[in-house]
């Protein structure tokens, strides 16, 4: 596997392109200059709540998965987020408009490894947090590795992309907890089927810390490697307040403390000491 | 040009203690070259994990945070972190805290001996130290002196000890005293204000919100001492770095500004360079 | 119902002093008697013209303030405010400030036998005195004993003495305990904090930023004694107040929150309100 | 004189029906239910910085002259106010657009003292502070008061409503400082032979403190009566905090403080102790 270095972030103040409702998702396309280029699948981006004009009394960052770079309206490198309205910092991104200003930094972190051979590849995601692994099933494809996705969510509005998902991959598994679209259920009811189908060498996953931890579980089961995308609450997103730990064990078999914003947030699934993490069990 | 208890810095801009990471993470928004310092965050003679989750919590315009001090041990702190900043050509100001006065003489004599250290910094109020085992907390005069004593004592000269003081604005200069005294150098003023989470758990407080609480403080330490002393506590704007040194800190620290942008630092560097034909105000 | 040193209050929220201006204008946005108690700005045994302007600045979520006190002195205040309040059946909480403990026990005997008057809160640490008369800090746990002993001596049984102390986090459990010991019946926590404008000049800071300042003086001195608090300090809205009634605080005070918003305090009432059927958070 | 009680303010949730920029003020119209209906001329408003649902970072309030208040768009009592962009507080409101909410307060203050008699008045404003000269000017026509008007700014495009001013008005002088359009001079330069030939019995002035005394001056020195509206820092606009301290003389020649706002903004110009005022000479 290569390629998991962190990312080379800027900070920039960017500008919105474009916003659009889909489902309970706010699909935003921003201009920030250096953040596409840089970009590989499982980096993301953080953003300030409130106009760069302004005081602002929010001080934390709101971290968000870079889900597409595409080229638009002039600009070589536009960057898609998807954000699903929660809080006072993704409702404010929810409310933005085109042309309203606001203060990006990224790519950040540590993006998914990718195998150097073309292995069999199983992508995991739940929800919004499904938005990297698009980029990444483009990237496996060019590398001939074969893709099958996994998509879940707690209902169809917060499906993201099934019908693009269908594009890309090889086969697609869609579960919703109301069973509005596909099956329904968890993610983690599906998973050793999927993996046992699809031969998996490899497992790659983002989403809600337990999805993360039965991905882990289910690849170790299956004798595969597993790359999961954590989500942990974030404060500066850039690696400096050290107030993200993820307890991991080192290659050395020590237990450590990683960061889940710059050691992470794709970590190996095997190295994460899930039992110890905060938000492991829901 | 900055001069610091004999220490001559590129700018009077300097990265809190606990702020920047281990520097690499900073380093990509800006040379670290150009900083007047760069601040360790606090090293303890053994290794700390730090403590639970949630850490930190925003405030209005502040960050509450008990981080619990994890740091990877002097040792460790030493063979890892300091070699890569001094390639950096970084001037590194290591900050230091102990569970005793014993404890901290062993820090300042390891740290003395490593090639590079350019400054020490005596974290003497933490107010965040978590459940792992609590640190000694400067709460007298006599109590400060002694810390800073036992570090200088043990320092190669041209290694100065700066005291970061409590900022109890009602206290500090008696602090200020009893640290000059026992041989600080140069004081540090602004601290992270002891504060509480809402479930009642202790954090310290700091950003734009303390900006008025640090410069009180400064200014009674101003008052009543005559080393250089650093300005730290709600700096975020060029407007906040020129009214402190209007008052007569000689630099100022820049922490919880640079977790809200990390390019901060840089940003006031530049426009406080007396070289730049324009300045701009970071906001 | 709220039950604070032995008065019943309608509700367990509390105008801060000097918050509130005369009364007068707070009753445009809400009838004084639903509130828990209308604390007064402080009153001294003379009258006060204040400070200079600016007086106020505004800092990031705060709010930096040095009136320097103004107020028609204890004889203006029970000819003209006092009765105008009574008659608005508000329950009236006089806060004093002195230049001497003589003065202190002379206000304490003035305002015992005016009817009306429902408690005296001693302002111990006024931030902002300004260039007028200095008044009396008190800065050792001794001198906040001394105060509120000169005070609670003067008083009929049936008016009790609150002390409001100074928030130094370190600090306040020992002023806590001498209060109680020195005749206290509940304590005020988040009096402003000593901060200075960027100018240098002292001034009190208040307002959401100093929040969680207050709350860590809440727990130390809830911890140190048993006597009924009120919590005060950057409360703005519901969950401010619940997280502090649910750490043990009987009531809270509001003040800059009503300059910024003058119907916060009646929002907050209605809000708490056990009869109340919706709940509103008041931003 | 009758009518120089305060004003009974409310506080509500207002919105932006219109707002147009014209030289180099914004004019913004208001909905805010309760306070048009309560306006009398020489009243204010005061806005918070920052959307009513976002966290505020700025605590002090804005203080705007009520300019008209008037039905439009099937609200009874629409808010015009005159913004000119100076700082971040009124730069945030010539940025609002239609359908922004604002919290607002008013109306607040003692307004301007209407004479019981027909005698003759002139008015006096400098810049956005004309604001509420020009319903004044209407209640005083209404009680068959002559209305001579002074408007002076620093140039053009700070003059307000030269045009409508001669609706209202008998006579109008127009000073600008760069003599763009008028006199060139300062409105103090003007004054004597203004009151001189209408006879003044009445002045009323608003605008900068050098202004002010200057009317009051004059007024005096014609044996007429002034109204004064002060414009001096206010942080709560509302009297609770006694931030906007006023020398004043009593009725019974005892110096006293007056707050700018609560016991303002309105004051008879023989009253207020200009040598003591900050901001008096400019
Ligand atoms: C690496 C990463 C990528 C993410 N990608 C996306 C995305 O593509 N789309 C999307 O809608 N959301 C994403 N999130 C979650 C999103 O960052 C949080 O929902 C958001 O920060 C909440 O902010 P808020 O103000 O709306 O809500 P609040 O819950 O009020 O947030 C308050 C505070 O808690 C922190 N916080 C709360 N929940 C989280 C969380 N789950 N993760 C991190 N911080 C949290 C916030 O930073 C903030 O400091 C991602 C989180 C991480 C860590
Ligand atoms: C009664 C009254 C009526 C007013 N009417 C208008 C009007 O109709 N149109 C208009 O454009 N302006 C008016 N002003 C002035 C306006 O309130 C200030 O320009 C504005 O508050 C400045 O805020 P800012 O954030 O843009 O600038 P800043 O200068 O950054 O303001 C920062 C702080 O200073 C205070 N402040 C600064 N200057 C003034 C001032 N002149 N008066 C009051 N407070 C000040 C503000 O309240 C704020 O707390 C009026 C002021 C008063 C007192
Ligand atoms: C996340 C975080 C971690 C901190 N860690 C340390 C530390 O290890 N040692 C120390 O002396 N101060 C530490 N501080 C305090 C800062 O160095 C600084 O003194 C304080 O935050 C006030 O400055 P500011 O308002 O610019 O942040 C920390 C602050 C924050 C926000
Ligand atoms: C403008 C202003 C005036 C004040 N005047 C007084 C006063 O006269 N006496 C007093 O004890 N406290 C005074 N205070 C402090 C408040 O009563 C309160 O304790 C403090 O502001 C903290 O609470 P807050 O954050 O809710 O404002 C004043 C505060 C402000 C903002
Ligand atoms: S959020 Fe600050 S280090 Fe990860
Ligand atoms: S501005 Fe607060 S009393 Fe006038």
């Amino acid at each position: 596997m290569t390629g998991s270095g962190p990312a080379s972030p800027v900070h920039v103040t960017g500008e919105v392109l474009a916003s659009k409702r889909i489902g309970a998702f706010w699909h935003l396309t921003l201009v920030a200059p250096g953040v596409g280029e840089r970009f590989r699948p499982g980096t993301f981006l953080a953003v300030s709540v409130g106009s760069p004009d302004e005081g602002r009394t929010r001080l934390g960052r709101r971290a968000l998965w870079i889900h597409q770079v595409r080229p638009l309206g002039g600009y070589a490198a536009t960057v898609q987020v998807v954000v699903e309205p929660v809080g006072p910092g993704t409702r404010w991104l929810a409310g933005l408009e085109r042309g309203d200003r606001l203060e990006v930094t990224g790519p950040l972190g540590r993006p998914f490894a990718l195998p150097k051979e073309p292995v069999s590849t199983v992508l995991v995601g739940e929800g919004y947090a499904a938005a990297p692994l698009f980029s990444l099933a483009e990237r496996l494809r060019e590398r001939d590795c074969p893709v099958t996705l996994v998509l879940g969510a707690p209902d169809e509005a917060r499906l993201l992309n099934a019908l693009e998902a269908r594009r890309t991959a090889r086969a697609v598994t869609v579960v919703t907890r109301d069973g509005s679209v596909g099956a329904r259920g968890e993610i983690a009811d599906v998973l050793d089927e999927v993996l046992r189908r699809a031969g998996a060498d490899v497992v790659y996953a983002a989403g809600p810390t337990p999805v993360l931890h039965a991905v882990a579980l289910a690849a170790e089961a299956h004798g595969a490697w597993s790359q999961t995308a954590l989500e942990q609450p974030l404060t500066c997103a850039t690696g400096l307040c050290h107030g993200c730990p993820v307890p991991v064990v080192g290659e050395d078999g020590v237990a450590r403390t990683a960061r889940a914003c710059a050691d992470g947030p794709v970590l190996r699934g095997d190295r994460v000491r899930w039992d110890d993490l905060a938000g492991a069990r829901s | 040009m900055t001069v610091l208890a004999g220490l001559r810095l590129a700018s009077p801009v300097v990265v809190a203690a606990g702020c920047g990471g281990t520097g690499r993470e900073l380093a990509a928004y800006g040379a670290l070259e150009a900083l007047g310092a760069f601040t360790t965050r606090t090293i303890t003679l053994d290794s700390r994990r730090g403590g639970p989750v949630p850490r930190l919590l925003e405030t209005p315009s502040g960050l509450l945070h008990a981080t619990g001090l994890p740091n990877p041990g002097v040792d460790g702190f030493l063979a890892t972190e300091l070699p890569w900043l001094l390639q950096q050509r970084a001037r590194v100001v290591v900050s230091v805290a102990a569970r005793s006065l014993g404890e901290l003489a062993e820090l300042a004599r390891r740290l003395g001996t490593a090639p590079g250290v350019t400054a020490v910094e005596v974290n003497l109020s933490p107010p965040d130290t978590g459940p792992e085992p609590e640190l000694m907390m400067a709460r007298e005069p006599f109590q400060v002196g002694a810390a800073v004593a036992a570090v200088e004592r043990e320092l190669p000269r041209g290694v100065p000890v700066l005291a970061k003081l409590r900022p109890d604005a009602v206290r500090v200069a008696e602090a200020a005293r009893a640290a000059v005294e026992s041989g600080a150098q140069g004081l540090v003023v602004g601290q992270a204000l002891p504060a509480a989470m809402p479930d009642g758990r202790a954090a310290g407080l700091s950003g734009p919100a303390v900006g008025p609480l640090a410069l009180r403080c400064l200014t009674e330490v101003l008052g009543a001492v005559d080393v250089p002393v650093v300005a730290g506590g709600g700096v975020a704007t060029v407007a906040d770095v020129r009214t402190r040194l209007a008052l007569g800190a000689v630099a100022v620290q820049v922490g919880a500004a640079l977790l809200h942008d990390p390019t901060t630092a840089a940003r006031l560097v530049a426009a406080l360079d007396p070289d730049a034909t324009s300045e701009e105000t970071p906001s």
